[in-house]
């Protein structure tokens, strides 16, 4: 048996192996789908360190994915010559600003009333974003060409499906494994701690304050760097990509996978882009089948899909009883 | 500004629009803490149920009272057997809970009643117009105000003058203790988001004849209601009557004034109030 | 053991993903509509001209010998959403034709992925003049008028009939722009001594136009230009005639049935007018046995909508048939120069930047009419293809081809 | 009159309470004391039925309260004067007073009148948001509205905390007198030391479970118990 310490880490690797042999075993439209599923899957990462860590429930998410999504195809309209990296440099600095000083703004309030300001928020930003046509495009949005890449010894063409799924899963994935550090690290249980007992950790002389700012900040920069991705995957963005269903999204994504662990928000990403690309195939009702998952889910499995694994888990190890800590988990805010 | 008496006018229909959906949405925020996603949901609904009486019975009165009691029914429903379970894991969950029902109600309506505009018109004695200041104005613009003016004073001489208006402004403060000193609050709680449902509902039917009743219209206006909310200070009521005139009157003058800026003018007043004064201008500090 | 149970599910999960479709012999071509949220109607009345013309060819022995298979995409008309699901329909289905009528967004990113991917889109309904203009691209061809089109198709109507005093009022947002800039434009040339007197632009989805139609009244026009359309277009004469906005209001989209009842009211919209591409009041045979044939078929008529969908896939089709083959750059080189005699008249694709050169009809809205008891258009009358033509050195379009 | 068995809480993943037992006879002061964070409020709040206990039992005049409501539990005559005093800030004090008559209560006992008669203070500042009181004026307030309801037993909660001593003193001869006026009173203290002077019976608690009970004479005797258990 591996350590457990370890297991972790192998789990990565399996994932990246897994992810790596993936152009072999899809055909392009699956491979497609799964770049897209990956850049969400950060994006919903980044989402929890916010809700399942933090307990902060933001409507204003998209504000960071739409920032960085735009910072990208700007600059990459606009300067001409700007390699990838530069591109997605400046989405990460831009959404670290704004996420620091909308930061500084939002985390006076808690609870149902920083919900409320971060959508308000984020309706200023779509705003801006649909009025400000010169620069956004507008209602029309702004189409893209991947650029090169540039390793310094080599350059590597981005126009095809395969090369750019290979860049996503690495940056991608580092930047996943990065965000899972971070839950490890002291600033991370900091931040855990904190949601459990805030008053204790006052007490014992942390700055909950500064504490929250570096963690919304952070998260903010890692949804910029999703959504910088989803404009070079995407070769387009508009509007939509900072607008409030993009925050409704990836708040489904991390509510269905579940909350409660690190892993489940992929797992739900992995879940919304299957489901929205079948479900809409099928039927255009499908926000209403959206709403239905959402309420029967809050009812009967707050969990999340994490519950239900844990749950058929439980079942085959032959371990009797459901877990208690699920259903009282939120029981104090 | 020969206009002034003119726009100050069209400021105060759509002010008192404005306060009708944000007043039962900041009474249910500021009693029990719930960001209701549905309620926008809920005042569409209370436009569709009035396009429906309207067309059976042609009588606008009679569905002006019938839409808020449906209303209040459904909202007693949801508080009852959703709400209310889900109030134990916190906050989030509520939200989580309104949101998908937001949805849910809207696709229901687009299920019902199709998915573009409906005609309704009130006809009649409130369809008419008056003289004033010279010119043709609407009567119903002028029914739209009055009618908000006549839904804040009730609520006012609810909340500052009856005993249940002391528990209520109470449970603001603090639920649970209202609670151990022997009230219902769960009832309370039950009858506050039905009553916020019912003047959801009102301002759906008053709204139907003005904007047309369309699927689009709950979100249209939902964000409108939470900058009231923000700019008036979290669960104020007080609050929103200003917030709305103030955002009622911007767009009005701002339509006039700075016509490029018309759509930016209510966010911007938003961020101001936000930096100057974070929890609003009526708002208590949390 | 929870990780690995993780990895078991994620795997079964993604091998899901890798079932194989099955290929058919069909020419696909994919019409992007909104076909869920609130323009679901548009969406599906355009949706519906095209299925019925791919019955039309169907039931004539096909194209090339091939059935034409219409796909429905539900574009929710957003951009991203439309190019997300078209690169799916490439990469899994082998599409190669798009085509919509909603949304000049939707539009423009469809121009943009299909010169990416090597497909073609086409609009019959997707009126920003700048994709043909200097976004224009040898993938994309627009059978409708486009916003300059249309508005000196109205511009003509105005100078006609005489109006000194014009107030114009659109969305803000380039459609809105476009079109006003076009109107004032053309009635400058045609009309030097038109006046005009407010210009307007609120924000698309404005609930409350009071405010604007204080404006407009305050103005005294003749008569009001709007390319207004849906919601904006109701409310705006919803709201401004109870307020004594009495004057004409000349509409880009005036002939739509559903806005008309959407205003509950016909005294609302008698006397307006507007222009279009087709209409169902067209007086030529053409257009009466097209009507009829469709009646017949569908116990519906083919208002503007479907109409101009149906005659732009059969004028698409008229290209492949001309090409041979379903080969991209053969069906370009095809349609170029390439003319359609439908019922609205003759229709010319025009090569320097793929917009059709069509002749454009004119309706008033009136009480009495035989098609709906709601109010509806009168007989159409024609302003000629040339008169609303923009010549191709003032398009901004330089093609690579 | 009031008998806890046994009790076990939960506090999200933690057990707050691992089986806690008293009993109060009609008309005596207890104080409940114990360190921070063993269990002291959690076992009023489980009285009250803000907490559910998931085992044992809490009879109140042979009535048993585990499953029952807060404001059910207050109907059968239970007054609660929470920690950090929680009145309603956006009230006057007289508003507030008001809150404390719940329907259904017997007439007589304690009105308004006679709550001004006995905290002349509260009588002065009828009209001043209960936000603006101080915080010994907001503690006689909280006492003052719960016994607006006629309460046969209240239970209070750190009642001195954070109050100059000389209120303290001030805060705890109100509790003595309320007791005097008939009503049995449960408190929960840290400060042990003020206490001692109006309290009946002591009990103490360690993790989770009560590790004494006697009155003052027993309590100062056990100089091990109040070593381990109390502050230093």
């Amino acid at each position: 048996m591996i350590a457990k310490k370890n297991r972790p880490y192998l789990f990565i690797a399996f994932l990246f192996a897994l992810g790596a042999v993936m152009p072999v075993l899809l055909r392009q439209y699956h491979l497609n789908m799964l770049t897209e599923i990956i850049v969400f899957a950060l994006y919903a990462v980044s989402y929890n360190l916010l809700l399942g860590y933090a307990g902060l429930l933001s409507f204003g998410h998209a504000m960071f994915f739409g920032m960085g999504a735009f910072t990208v195809a700007v600059s990459l309209i606009h300067i001409p010559g700007l390699s990838l990296w530069g591109a997605i440099g400046l989405a990460i600095a831009m959404t670290t600003v704004v996420g620091f000083v909308t930061g500084g703004l939002l985390l006076r309030h808690k609870g149902a009333y920083f919900a409320l300001l971060t959508l308000a928020f984020n309706s200023l930003f779509c705003a801006v974003a649909t009025k400000w046509h010169t620069v956004t495009g507008g209602d029309d949005g702004l189409s893209v060409t991947r650029p090169d890449l540039s390793l310094g010894f080599t350059t590597i063409n981005m126009a095809g499906l395969t090369s750019f799924y290979y860049f996503t899963l690495v940056i991608i994935g580092a930047a996943i494994v990065f965000c899972w550090y971070f839950t490890q690290t002291a600033m991370g249980q900091t931040v855990l701690m904190m949601r459990e007992n805030e008053e204790r950790m006052k007490f014992l002389g942390y700055n909950t304050n500064i504490s929250r700012l570096i963690l919304f900040t952070f998260t903010g920069a890692v949804a910029g760097l999703a959504g910088a991705f989803y404009t070079l995957h995407f070769q387009f963005c508009s509007q939509s990509a900072i607008s409030v269903d993009m925050t409704t999204t990836v708040l489904l994504m991390t509510f269905v996978g579940g909350t409660g662990t690190f892993w489940g928000p992929m797992m739900g990403a992995l879940v919304y882009v299957v489901l929205q690309n079948y479900l809409s195939d099928i039927t255009d009702r499908w926000p209403l089948f959206m709403g239905l998952i959402f309420v029967f889910m809050v009812l009967f499995i707050p969990g999340g899909l994490t519950q239900i694994i844990q749950y058929v888990r439980n079942l085959f190890s032959g371990r009797n009883g459901t877990d208690k800590s699920l259903a009282v988990k939120e029981g104090s805010s | 500004m020969s206009d002034f008496p003119v726009f100050f006018l069209h400021g105060l229909a759509y002010g008192g629009l404005l306060f009708l959906v944000s007043a039962g949405l900041t009474l249910v925020f500021g009693m029990m803490n719930v960001l209701n996603f549905a309620h926008a949901a809920m005042y569409m609904l209370g436009a569709y149920f009035s396009y429906t009486i309207l067309r059976m019975t042609g009588q606008f009165w009679l569905s002006l009272m019938i839409c808020p009691l449906l209303l209040f029914v459904i909202g007693a429903v949801i508080e009852r057997f959703l709400l209310r379970r889900v109030h134990v894991f916190g906050h989030v969950h509520e939200l989580l809970l309104t949101f998908g029902l937001a949805y849910i109600i809207t696709e229901v309506v687009k299920w019902v009643w199709g998915n573009f505009p409906l005609a309704v018109n009130v006809g009649g004695f409130l369809g008419g117009t008056v003289e004033i200041f010279g010119i043709t104005y609407p009567l119903y613009r002028i029914f739209i105000f009055a009618s908000a003016a006549l839904v804040g004073i009730m609520m006012a001489l609810i909340l500052y003058r009856t005993r249940l208006g002391i528990i209520l402004r109470a449970a603001v403060n603090d639920s649970e203790m209202v609670n151990a000193l022997g009230f219902n609050v769960p009832l309370v709680f039950m009858g506050v988001f039905a009553f916020g449902a019912a003047l959801s509902g009102f301002a759906g039917v008053i709204a139907g004849p003005l904007l047309s009743t369309y699927p689009g219209m709950a979100n249209e206006i939902l964000i409108d209601a939470f900058v009231v909310i923000v700019v008036g200070g979290f669960g104020s009521l007080g609050g929103a009557v200003v917030a709305s005139l103030i955002i009622g009157e911007l767009q009005s003058f701002g339509v006039l004034l700075f016509p490029k800026l018309s759509l930016a003018l209510v966010y911007l007043l938003m961020s101001v109030v936000l930096i100057i004064k974070p929890s609003g201008l009526f708002g208590e500090k949390q | 053991m929870k990780k690995i149970f993780g990895l078991a599910v994620l795997s079964v999960l993604l091998l899901a993903l890798a079932v194989p479709a099955v290929a058919e012999d069909t020419i696909k071509i994919a019409a992007m509509e909104p076909l869920s949220g609130s323009f679901k109607d548009i969406g599906e009345r355009y949706l519906d001209g095209v299925v019925y013309a791919a019955k039309v060819i169907n039931e004539n022995g096909g194209l090339l010998g091939k059935k034409v298979e219409v796909i429905p995409v539900d574009s929710e008309l957003k951009p991203d959403v439309a190019t997300r699901k078209a690169q799916n329909l490439i990469l899994r289905d082998n599409v190669k034709f798009f085509c919509g009528g909603t949304g000049s967004s939707v539009g423009a990113a469809m121009e943009q992925l299909a010169e990416r991917q090597n497909a073609i889109m086409i609009s019959y309904g997707m009126a920003a003049a700048s994709m043909t203009g200097e976004k224009c691209s040898k993938n994309f061809f627009r059978t409708c008028g486009n916003t300059d089109q249309q508005s000196y198709a109205l511009a003509a109507l105005v100078a006609k009939k005489g109006y000194k005093r014009v107030a114009i009022i659109a969305q803000d947002y380039s459609f809105g722009q476009e079109a006003l800039a076009a109107f004032k434009r053309r009635l400058a040339k045609l009309n030097p001594s038109a006046e005009i007197v407010a210009e307007l632009y609120h924000p698309a989805g404005t609930k409350d136009f009071a405010p604007y139609v204080s404006q407009l009244i305050a103005a005294k026009p003749d008569a009001i230009f709007t390319p207004n359309w849906g919601n904006d277009l109701t409310l705006l004469l919803k709201q401004g005639r109870p307020m004594g906005m009495k004057q004409v209001v000349l509409s880009y989209y005036i002939n739509d049935e559903f806005t008309i009842q959407a205003m509950g009211d016909d005294s609302l919209m008698i006397g307006n007018m507007g222009a279009e591409v087709y209409t169902l009041s067209i007086p030529t045979d053409k257009n009466k046995e097209f009507v009829a044939k469709f009646y017949k078929d569908k116990g519906y008529y083919p208002t503007w909508l479907r109409g101009k969908s149906f005659m732009s896939t059969m004028f698409w089709a008229e290209a492949v048939k001309k090409a041979g083959t379903t080969d991209i750059p053969a069906v370009i080189k095809a349609w170029e120069g390439l003319t359609y005699d439908g019922p609205a008249g003759l229709w010319t694709m025009r090569a320097c930047d793929h917009q059709a050169q069509v002749p454009f009809w004119y309706t008033e809205i009136v009480k009495e009419n035989p098609f709906f008891k709601h109010a509806f258009e009168a007989s159409a009358g024609m302003v000629p293809a040339e008169d609303v033509s923009v010549p191709c050195a003032e398009t901004g379009c330089k093609m690579k081809k | 009159m009031l008998e806890v068995k046994d009790i076990h809480s939960f506090y999200g993943k933690s057990h707050i309470l691992q089986g806690v037992s008293m009993a109060l006879k009609e008309g005596e002061l207890v104080c409940l004391l114990g360190r921070n964070g063993v269990g002291k409020s959690t076992t009023l709040k489980s009285i009250m039925g803000l907490v559910k206990p998931s085992e044992g039992s809490i009879r109140f005049n042979e009535q048993e309260l585990i499953g029952k409501r807060p404001y059910e539990v207050a109907r059968l005559g239970v007054g609660y004067v929470p920690e950090d005093r929680r009145i309603f800030r956006s009230l006057t004090v007289h508003e507030n007073l008001l809150m404390g008559i719940r329907n259904g209560a017997k007439k007589g006992g304690w009105t308004i009148e006679r709550v001004y008669e006995q905290f002349p203070q509260l009588k002065q500042r009828r009209e001043n948001k209960g936000g603006h009181l101080s915080g010994g004026e907001q503690q006689m307030l909280t006492v003052a509205r719960t016994l607006m309801g006629d309460p046969k037993l209240i239970l209070v909660d750190e009642p001195t905390e954070g109050l100059a001593p000389l209120i303290v003193k001030e805060v705890l001869e109100m509790l003595a007198a309320v007791r005097s006026s008939g009503v049995t009173v449960l408190m929960v203290e840290q400060n042990f030391k003020a206490s001692i002077k109006v309290a009946d019976r002591f009990y103490i608690m360690g993790k989770g479970h009560m590790v004494f009970d006697g009155d003052t004479e027993a309590l100062l005797a056990a100089e091990e118990i109040r070593r381990n258990y109390l502050e230093v």
